[in-house]
């Protein structure tokens, strides 16, 4: 083990378990909401079961609106917001609500995408079953989709990572954050590089257990 | 004629002396502009370059992007220098910009309570210079001989057992709201509309040696242009810009 | 009982009861009827019309059409592509919802009901499709389960119930495979288990062979026989192949442009299930006439 | 001339060539050969195997086939889903590299040909597929256009070798279409168009039929049969239908297994054109025997 | 108009000129070194036409390593490169090499995908008629992929715009940056919320252009 990395452990742990913080909350959030507000985002598209031309154009909006704020100014944007949630704004816990209001936007538009996958006959047959929507949505549609799901997590995962980086901004911490401030503000370049190092092996790390997943339940 | 014209055009440029300076916000970015047209004058024409981090003013110097920049104080400078093995140069202090703790809610450090959150700017020389002020008005206690230098990890003693937030500089007057104290530069507190001299807790005091100073290279320190600018920027015009619209939170250092 | 069919073939008559006359004839069993009017009409469709909007133009796809369908019938509904062959049947369970006319199934008015006795109401009527729509990610077991799911069929019994629909199918043992490790003869046989499992009195297929080759054609057809036979199911099919209409159909309904050019009964021609040896092409081939081995 | 055909039926021989007899039979023009060995062979396949690998595991497509197409039949190859039917037409432009053996066309040895001269070779065979396969954002003209591109046809002739090559399939009028706009009938034939603009010697076709229906399937095997008749063009037919490979091939072979089990000469039996008329669906449903209208 | 908009008139101007700096240098990028990195991903896979794990291997390990770097360290790590190609490692031209090589990566994987798309059978269809490898590409895939390929590159570019904000780091400037500068820093919050309008129309105007010209070059 490096010198460097020895001599930092504590900050390195803890920034490791920021980042997790983060990222957990923003997939939690991914997919609490996420995964509804994507299910609506189809469900409300032209031709689709509940076609609703208003609810649609509102949450393509939302989904729009935040996936092209800038995130920086999103963050800064958020503070009262954070600050009624949370009660404040700094730190990782205050961190996690842009992160996850970023989540739900982003991984709504991959859900939207994998159910547009699902082939309408499948859906046609379970309304020819006298299935209602909701048992549409859990035994078929979810159910078809399940490995597009998947990979759009994993893909959403990765992309919080990178956005968890900018939240050292608001104290909140994380591996890119500590590569930042340690490698490049105090001009440690080794550290930097092995905190880099760090976030890409867990970047891999999570693209071949999401694909892996992925390949496992896809049976189409 | 027309040809002869933009010779004309082009020859009076050439005759200014390009002078590159990095900055980082205003008031400093403010400052060049009010020495820019003076400069003019001096046959010099004066670039700003705006960059939005204080790590990139200093690269930018050292590899000759620019010819010096003003957003930093010394120590700040030599840090820089002893980490990168650089050779930038102090050449003339520009003004104070005193650090002050501000508190929303309390108005005076004995009413701050046990556990009270401090937040504080996230890069190193900052970090050191708050718990530096704390330091010194003997709120916290730091080892000994860390001076600019100190980390949390530095404090020895913690008697109100603040708990610090580090934050981004840019943020730390969107805290004032959050968190018990805030520990900041004038410039970030005026947007607030506080001044260190009526609303600060604490200060550092006019000796501080943390001027904000237009810092160039050891190769260039002495150059005519480098040499003007530093006249320029410590001039009667300069002096009374800041009087005008700085009066309480950047203070002339010459 | 002995008598002589209409084409003077003899034919066993089984038995006569209210739905019509059950016979034998070439070894296969056979229902018929004296007369149209004596079977109990299961389906019935009242001056339906159906039209479809695409940039603001309205393409009238079904017009004022009439159509009653017996029980225990296989009905056949053929015609030239865009005739309005699939939309007529879609009516039949109101996957599309007529804009006049009523839809009635037993006597029970689809068109009037909504939400939860709509789906109810569905239940009862089975449906295949020519891709099959089966749930690629769900095992053939579970494919068939799910429709039990849905009807609330007893929770004890489902398991019984699923692996009898399966044997009935011949796929009990592939209860565990999941759709894209069968033939598409075996995915047709899936989606036809999944659509018996509620003991349909309809089941209304929309081109259940186009997919699919000549031996599993036959193949599907013969399930579909003696879905019709043994459980007294009554079948619409849909299809624009002449041959498979022939073979199983007793009643058949000819579409043109959105209307019923004519109902006709048949006698179902049956089907040869064509051999897996490859002597039976060279059989068929030669069997043309004019031509010597190479 | 007047012959006696071997079914009896009288036929009128037209030319004796070195190709083969010519003749005339129920109105339409033939070519048939006295002697196998009497053509001259225009494909030639000797000894050829061809496996596939899926997880390590080998799966023998093609076992050691030898086949031989003379110039001018309409060759059929016919048999069991899964006996290696694509595999064999694919072997014969090498879209598939067989594992052993060699593949000749026109006496070259294509299987010794690489890169551009395996591009020049290829371009002399023609090739239509089940799902016709065209440029779905290339307008019919361009579609066609670019086969010439490939081949580098003179650039003025460009234009009316394409509008010559729509115009025999019929389509002139609709050169500027887009696939989308068009029937799977005319789909089929713009695919033709572009087989047929490099003046190919060959044309093989995969299951060129089966995406369409009973109507279509006519009108296409019309086509092929005119282009083989009219252009001299030999062809390959792949299908699993029966009725397909009756109505217009001379030769057939019948394939299992990945072998040739047999190939037999045939009298193509021709087709008949359904009409779109609902009548004739009539015709055909009443024309089997014993039924009376409802 | 609003009068602090008036007022700032001319920093607002430059900082629109900034951004289209950036973003057209991206989108350039994108289109000349993008399309040929995700053709050759495409290309490369496992079954395709250049089958070559080596090269495959090589050019998703850059896209996935780039696409996971956080981006604000992948600007400062980029300085020597950037210094070495226009000579300086801050400005607006400088901004534009970190953001080039990102719309590389960003974009190749949305043309490997768009080109998974296309009928395999076009592609064998090709191949029958001799069509070289380059005919291929141009002649068949391409065309066939043109919607995908002109969505994917909407997609990118929202995204350059997005990555554009952190440029001010190095003095890129630009629209977000100025948001930042004057909005955040200086507390001139209705500006920061016009110039995020502005930013957000950008977008829209992108989104909608993109998708109508998909739609009408797809004939699919
Ligand atoms: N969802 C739809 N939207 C618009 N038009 C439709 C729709 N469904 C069917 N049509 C049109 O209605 C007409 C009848 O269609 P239908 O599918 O019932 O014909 P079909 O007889 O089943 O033909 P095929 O043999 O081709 O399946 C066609 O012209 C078709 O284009
Ligand atoms: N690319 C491939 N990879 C693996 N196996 C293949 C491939 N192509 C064909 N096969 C296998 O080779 C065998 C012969 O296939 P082929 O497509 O030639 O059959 P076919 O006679 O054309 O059948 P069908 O009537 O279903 O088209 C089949 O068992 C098939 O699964
Ligand atoms: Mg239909
Ligand atoms: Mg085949």
């Amino acid at each position: 083990m490096p010198d460097i990395i020895v001599q930092y452990q504590t900050e390195i742990w803890q920034s490791i378990e920021e980042t997790f913080v983060m990222v957990g909350f923003s997939i939690l959030a991914a997919i609490i909401l996420g995964l509804p507000v994507g299910t609506f985002l189809f469900l409300c598209r032209k031709g689709q079961l509940l076609e609703n031309r208003v609810v649609f154009s509102i949450l393509n909006l939302f989904v729009n609106i935040v996936r092209s704020f800038p995130f920086l100014l999103f963050v800064v944007f958020l503070i009262p917001f954070t600050r009624l949630i949370v009660g404040t704004a700094i730190g990782t816990m205050a961190a996690t609500i842009p992160l996850s209001i970023m989540a739900i936007a982003y991984y709504s538009r991959l859900v939207e995408q994998a159910l547009l996958d699902v082939p309408k006959g499948v859906i046609e047959a379970a309304t020819a079953m006298g299935a209602s929507i909701l048992e549409i949505i859990y035994k078929f549609i979810l159910v078809e989709a399940r490995a597009g799901l998947v990979l759009g997590l994993t893909t959403s995962t990765i992309s919080f990572i990178s956005y968890s980086t900018i939240m050292g901004v608001v104290g909140g911490g994380g591996i890119g954050d500590f590569a930042i401030r340690y490698g490049y503000q105090r001009f440690e370049t080794e550290l930097m590089i092995y905190m880099i190092i760090i976030m890409l092996v867990f970047v891999q790390i999570i693209q071949f257990t999401g694909a892996t997943i992925a390949r496992k339940i896809d049976k189409r | 004629g027309q040809k002869d014209n933009a010779n004309e055009k082009d020859g009076s440029n050439d005759e200014l002396v390009k002078l590159k300076v990095a900055s980082l916000i205003p008031p400093m970015t403010e400052i060049l502009d009010v020495v820019k047209p003076l400069l003019k004058e001096d046959g010099i024409d004066l670039e700003v370059v705006v960059l939005s981090d204080n790590i990139q003013p200093n690269n930018a110097l050292a590899a000759k992007e620019v010819d010096a920049n003003f957003f930093q104080h010394v120590p700040y400078m030599e840090q820089y220098n002893e980490e990168n093995g650089a050779n930038l140069v102090p050449v003339q202090a520009v003004y104070h910009a005193i650090y002050g703790v501000y508190s929303k809610e309390y108005k005076s450090m004995d009413e701050v309570p046990d556990g009270a959150t401090v937040a504080i700017a996230n890069d190193p020389s900052n970090i050191g210079r708050s718990l530096a002020i704390l330091d010194h008005q003997g709120i916290i206690k730091l080892k000994e001989g860390v001076g600019i230098n100190a980390t949390q990890a530095d404090i020895i003693e913690n008697e109100k057992n603040l708990k610090f937030e580090e934050v981004d500089l840019l943020m730390l007057a969107r805290m004032y709201d959050d968190a018990d104290l805030v520990i900041m530069t004038p410039a970030y507190a005026a947007p607030l509309g506080l001044t260190p001299k009526s609303d600060a807790l604490l200060t550092e005091g006019l000796e501080s040696k943390f001027a904000i100073t237009l810092v160039a290279r050891e190769d260039n320190k002495d150059s005519e242009a480098i040499q003007k600018l530093a006249e320029r920027i410590s001039g009667p015009e300069v002096k009374q810009f800041l009087e005008e619209n700085y009066d309480e939170t950047a203070i002339p250092a010459f | 009982m002995q008598a002589l069919g209409k084409n003077g073939i003899p034919t066993k008559i089984v038995v006569i009861d209210d739905i019509g006359i059950w016979f034998r004839y070439n070894g296969r069993g056979y229902c018929t009827f004296q007369k149209e009017e004596r079977g109990i009409i299961v389906i019935s469709i009242h001056n339906v019309s159906k039209s479809y909007h695409q940039q603001n133009i309205a393409y009238q796809a079904i017009s004022n059409v009439t159509l009653n369908v017996n029980k225990g019938e296989i009905h056949g509904i053929i015609g030239a592509s865009g005739a309005g062959k699939s939309t007529l049947l879609r009516l039949m369970n109101l996957l599309e919802v007529p804009d006049a006319g009523e839809v009635l199934i037993n006597n029970q008015e689809l068109t009037k009901l909504r939400g939860r006795s709509l789906r109810k109401a569905r239940q009862t009527i089975g449906m295949i499709f020519q891709h099959f729509n089966l749930v690629a990610n769900k095992t053939v077991y579970n494919n068939v389960l799910v429709s039990l799911e849905l009807a609330n069929y007893p929770k004890k019994d489902r398991r019984a119930r699923v692996t009898e629909c399966l044997k009935f199918v011949g796929l009990e043992t592939h209860a565990d495979k999941y759709p894209a490790q069968l033939s598409g003869g075996q995915k047709q046989r899936v989606a036809i288990a999944r659509a018996l499992a509620n003991q349909p009195e309809v089941l209304l297929c929309d081109e259940p062979t186009s997919a699919l080759d000549p031996n599993t054609t036959a193949e599907i057809l013969e399930v579909l026989q003696t879905i019709n036979q043994q459980l007294g199911v009554t079948i619409v099919i849909v299809s624009h192949e002449m041959e498979v209409i022939k073979s199983i159909c007793n009643r058949v309904s000819v579409m043109e442009k959105g209307q019923i050019f004519d109902t006709v009964n048949i006698m179902p021609k049956g089907f040869t299930t064509p051999d897996k040896n490859p002597q039976w092409f060279v059989d068929q081939l030669t069997k043309a006439g004019d031509l010597h081995h190479a």
